[in-house]
């Protein structure tokens, strides 16, 4: 028993953090100097050369054979830089191909040759939301009990709207009534969704610890009153608060990345419950660090708004916090 | 105790509805720029003109010098008529007007008050800086002394509307080398002065309601300072009861608006009509809607009796920032997918949810609110 | 339009607080020294004779005529000391009785002739709690629905039981199934609903006053890292948030009485709302001045810890918070 | 990352499964009393003799050293037998022996630690006073040397199970005139000594768990003194990583025990088949006490490759008081009018609540552990 990272693990982190904190620092995020979405999107080629999509795709499908634990810790560095979901949505849509045995999409999809896009269900469930999915080849569909992979002409009246998230575009569309797609659903999708719900958490638990970060060294610089705002009780306690759901949401996404690297019978929980945690985490730390910040965490110019934003957005993807609640609570222990 | 009102009351309640009906603007307020601008002055000159500008304003400066009842009744026919909110005359009207009846001289009323009142004056406020934010009295923009001007250079942030005021309260520190609450001037800072630039910031909900602006060698005539040169400190206190008092209950109402709509839209939701977990927290938040409202009351009831607003507006306030941020963020919860969309900061459930990240930032933090509450309700020794 | 208590209003509260505060200061409550409800049992003749009882009655029952507000300003006074619920029970039969024209009742029951008793169903439905009911002359059972002025011999197989509340008594029993009794349901109950809703908020009121004046006391006093307690963060601003809760609560409260009072048609409302405001200031504040005294707090000899206990005993009565909840959110605005 | 245990560890499971599966008492622990005591010592009697006895001591101690990887397992499955609480015995094995095996003589060692681990000792810890609570090191309890005797005046408080403890781990200021945490220190005190007059206290459970320890010029040998005069501070701290590590494993299990027991309940009851309020909040308790567990296993992964515990078991018991009160405050919403009668603190709901309540105030108030997380785990600068 071991939940600390393996040397190989580390090289993964190192790696993707390296790059990350190189090429996409979270004060490039400007939203007044427009989408914040470009520098990231420029990236995706790189990121598929590293094999960031194909990592955990068995050698028979072109991946690189590693498995759950790599890609959580992947994606907890994906989420610490706020990277397009098309990464996410590239991953899955690869591992939905080649569960097909659609050997060309999957390779294409893993080198970055078609890029793949999100699209969620609005609630009412007559539109849909398309998320920076301008100039994609393929859209991922991810309902509650479905995931789709679908020709983008599947959708038509694509309209530009505001996003809440200002780092990604936004869209709403209709979903054709004839459209045909990869698909898995029910008990067949259940694997494929262990792993949405495992790399959603392992994102947001990067929010989370980035906002964290961001506090902590606020905290630390800012001087009112005379003295480091980090020595109020006001404000160092709500940081150790941030600190403990941080470390609650990464030891349960890791966990959780092991059990479904093993294929244990409680994967399902503990996916569920990762995802439930990593979710309280990132919307609690960054309501909670925007309050530290005062007018620097209202403001857009300072990056800790784009992580409850995310979160949000994530949120929304593969049934909502209510519907990973009741089904946490439907199954037996 | 009694939730009575009056005859005289009744019949102004019944004067106001009837002025409000007919005068309240049809159109949506425009969220942003000039064109916001221009509707906020001419709903102003609308109230002028009507007899109903500066609702709390004595009479002697152009005001109608109504009982707290009375503002009370004005403010709950104002949200009831769904009238605008006050918007760039915001602190004109509840915090550069008010300080200068306060403090101002003859000269400085007379050029200033009744241009507020008419919307011919926009004011915002210059007090907050980079450095100093919860520590007001830390700020550092200097006002040094030439001849019969002040010659002003340094930096203030977090101004509202500050892209479309005419003039601005403004805080400098003359006396350097004061403690650090004595060497502070309350200034009125022509904004089109030279050596003035403004740089508006967006908010989170993604609306350029901030500036920052930067004072390049800015000359004030020093008949502009207010209450007297290093007497800023307690001429800046002054105003704090006015932004705390009835200036607020329009917003309460709009709380309680915005919440009876949200449980309208889930009665009418046949996937929660049995969520009692959506439905009890929405409870939960009408009761403690209910009792905001309450102590609203309360807080008249005693300010009639004493005479003057207490260190209790800071619970109200808190309490109110509070309540917003939770039914933001249901409101979020319970829209779902539809929640990505951004909206105006006061149309539709994200941009207000957005926004309310502000009420307990904005005008004093809810940290700052609960050290006033701890030390000046409950009498506990000063925080460290 | 006046929320500050009227002169005479302020007597009625001068007036029990002087009594109370004399007669039962908190620090008479010593669990180790067995039950403390000894002394508050004996302060009810009194009680009776200065009208409390009485107070709110019609002259044409015996009464004084007071209003909802003097009762409600009484009640919170009632909760602040932990008065035995023998004295609200009584203040609710005597209602009860005059409702339904048993005036002999209603006089003995006012006069303190006739004692009164609380039960309250268990959650299954087949069995009851008493609640220092020895030797009482009649037992008044609220359930959800209905109330029920009945005979202590309705009551079998009764049993003394530990009490969650040390400073009442606790006795399951069983009710016979003939047993008859003064009864209103329906809708018929509505008016006194209100009245046991809005009395049980101003109990609760006066808890979590109490907890908050004990807090404030002891932060005032205590000294630990050579300073008051009261000069940290993490425990002035929790007592900065009981003071809010208090002021809420009690807020809520006061406009209640008077919508109860003047027979407004939103007292259903406005009564369901100040009880549930009142239970989270009371519960909340209990639990957190608890925390707050440290050891002190978690030791049965000093006084926090029974006002958490009340809080969650007078919850049971008439409907627990979720039904609270549930009605407020039926109703229309 | 792995939770795969080696086959050694696999056999050492089936070896504890089994001895426990044997030995277990089968009766109720007595909740209070001497035969609470008798029932304690019995059982750690039971283990010694079965090898079991002091699991995460040295072997040279007569302990039998575990791997922390197998204190794991054994608490596992020591929760799954349902073995009974450690009880009285909780400071000699916990901090009292472990503070003698880091810092006591060798005469010290084998009068005590062989004892400890037959039952055939009771100890109590002697750190608090009334006016020392969170800050520990102003304790005024005086130890003024008189030949080769310490004599003890002062008062201690919530010293569990001081009535049923043959020795204490006692903190007395030495040095009045040293600074506050040099000045102390950590002796051995018989509590059979004359002028010790202990009076228990009752907890807002109901149970006589503490005691105050009241000491009249008591006469404790210098012999006692563990680790040096005026050393006392730095020993009694070497204690702290014991308590905060594997002993608090066995609770864990049972708050997930409880957990599961309560979510049976909700799914068994009809009338809460469809309350998404009480079913969601109970789902959410459950993701947070698997990643609990979660936590558990991280920070043993990181204590296996640091070699010692670290500052982040703030952050563990912070979380676990915190779940172990929602979880009460629940069970009493879910019990409704059934959660009236009172229960002991080990059985049924209600005792098991109340006694939450100590979870965030015994052993480092949950202030302190924020404290401590702050400072210690995030590098913020000290709290004031």
């Amino acid at each position: 028993m071991d939940l600390m990272p393996s040397p190989e693990e580390e090289q993964i982190i190192d790696m993707a953090r390296g790059l990350l904190s190189k090429e996409l620092p979270v004060d490039y995020l400007r939203w007044e100097e427009g989408p914040a979405k470009a520098a990231d999107r420029a990236l995706l080629p790189q990121c598929a050369e590293l094999g960031w999509i194909a990592l955990g795709l068995s050698e028979e499908h072109g991946g690189f054979g590693f498995g759950a634990t790599e890609e959580m810790l992947l994606f907890r560095e994906v989420g610490r830089a706020l990277v397009t979901p098309v990464l996410f949505a590239s991953v899955i849509a690869a591992r939905l191909a080649a569960t097909l045995g659609e050997s060309d999409l999957t390779a294409a999809i893993a080198t970055g040759n078609a890029t793949v896009s999100l699209a969620v269900p609005d609630a009412g469930g007559s539109g849909y939301f398309l998320i920076d999915a301008e100039g994609s080849d393929r859209i991922l569909l991810v309902d509650h009990d479905s995931v789709t992979l679908l020709d983008p002409s599947a959708f038509s009246n694509r309209s530009a709207i505001r996003s809440l998230d200002p780092t990604v575009t936004l869209e709403s569309a209709v979903l054709d009534s004839g459209a045909a797609g990869l698909q898995v659903g029910g008990r067949d999708a259940e694997p494929l969704f262990r792993h949405i719900s495992l790399l959603i958490a392992a994102m947001l638990v990067g929010a989370a610890e980035a906002v964290r970060d961001l506090s902590v060294a606020h905290a630390s610089e800012r001087t009112q009153f005379g003295q480091k705002i980090g020595t109020f009780q006001a404000v160092s306690h709500p940081c150790a608060d941030m600190a403990v759901r941080c470390e609650a949401a990464l030891s349960q996404a890791k966990l959780a990345a092991v059990v479904v690297r093993d294929a244990g019978d409680d994967a399902e929980f503990q996916v569920t419950a990762a995802r439930i945690v990593a979710l309280d985490a990132a919307l609690s730390n960054a309501a909670a660090a925007i309050q530290l910040h005062g007018g620097m965490g209202f403001a857009a110019e300072y990056p800790v708004h784009f992580y409850l934003k995310r979160a949000h957005l994530l949120d929304q993807v593969g049934g909502r916090i209510a519907l990973q609640l009741d089904d946490l609570f439907a199954l037996n222990a | 105790m009694n939730l009575d009102f009056t005859p005289e009351d009744d019949l102004f309640r019944q004067e106001v509805r009837a002025w409000l009906a007919d005068n309240v603007p049809r159109e949506v307020r425009p969220a942003d720029g000039p064109d916001m601008k221009a509707f906020d002055l001419a709903w102003q000159k609308r109230q002028y003109d009507g007899g109903w500008a500066g609702i709390a304003w004595p009479q002697e400066y152009g005001g109608r010098g109504f009982s707290t009842i009375q503002q009370l009744i004005w403010y709950q026919e104002y949200a009831r008529a769904g009238a605008p909110y006050v918007g760039v005359n915001f602190v004109g009207l509840l915090h550069g007007g008010p300080t200068l009846i306060a403090n101002g001289s003859e000269e400085q009323k007379t050029s200033h008050l009744p241009r507020i009142l008419k919307g011919e004056e926009v004011w915002c406020q210059g007090f907050s800086e980079p450095g100093s934010g919860s520590d007001l009295a830390s700020l550092r923009t200097r006002g040094e002394i030439d001849g019969d001007h002040l010659v002003v250079n340094g930096q203030k942030i977090w101004t509202s509307f500050g892209q479309f005021a005419d003039f601005q309260e403004l805080l400098v520190r003359t006396d350097p080398d004061a403690p650090k609450h004595k060497g502070i001037s309350w200034v009125i800072c022509d904004m089109r002065s030279p050596g003035i630039r403004v740089r508006p910031i967006k908010t989170i909900a993604g609306h350029p309601e901030y500036c920052e602006v930067f004072y390049d060698d800015v000359r004030i005539p020093l008949a502009n300072v207010v209450g007297g040169l290093n007497n800023g400190w307690r001429v800046a206190m002054s105003t704090l009861g006015f932004e705390r008092g009835t200036g607020f209950m329009a917003e309460q109402v709009r709380l309680a608006t915005d919440l009876e709509a949200l449980i309208a839209t889930v009665k009418a939701r046949v996937d929660l009509a049995r969520d009692t977990d959506i439905q009890r927290r929405l409870a939960r938040l009408r009761a403690e809607v209910a009792a905001l409202q309450a102590m609203t009351y309360s807080s008249i009831s005693l300010n009639e009796r004493r005479g003057a607003p207490g260190a209790e507006a800071s619970i109200l306030r808190l309490y109110h920032g509070l309540l917003t941020q939770r039914l933001g963020r249901m409101s979020m919860e319970i829209l779902g997918a539809g929640s990505l969309e951004l909206t105006d900061p006061e149309e539709g459930w994200t941009g207000p949810y957005l926004y309310s990240f502000s009420r307990t930032i904005g005008g004093g933090t809810a940290e700052i609110q609960r050290n006033i509450i701890a030390e000046r309700v409950l009498g506990l020794p000063r925080s460290r």
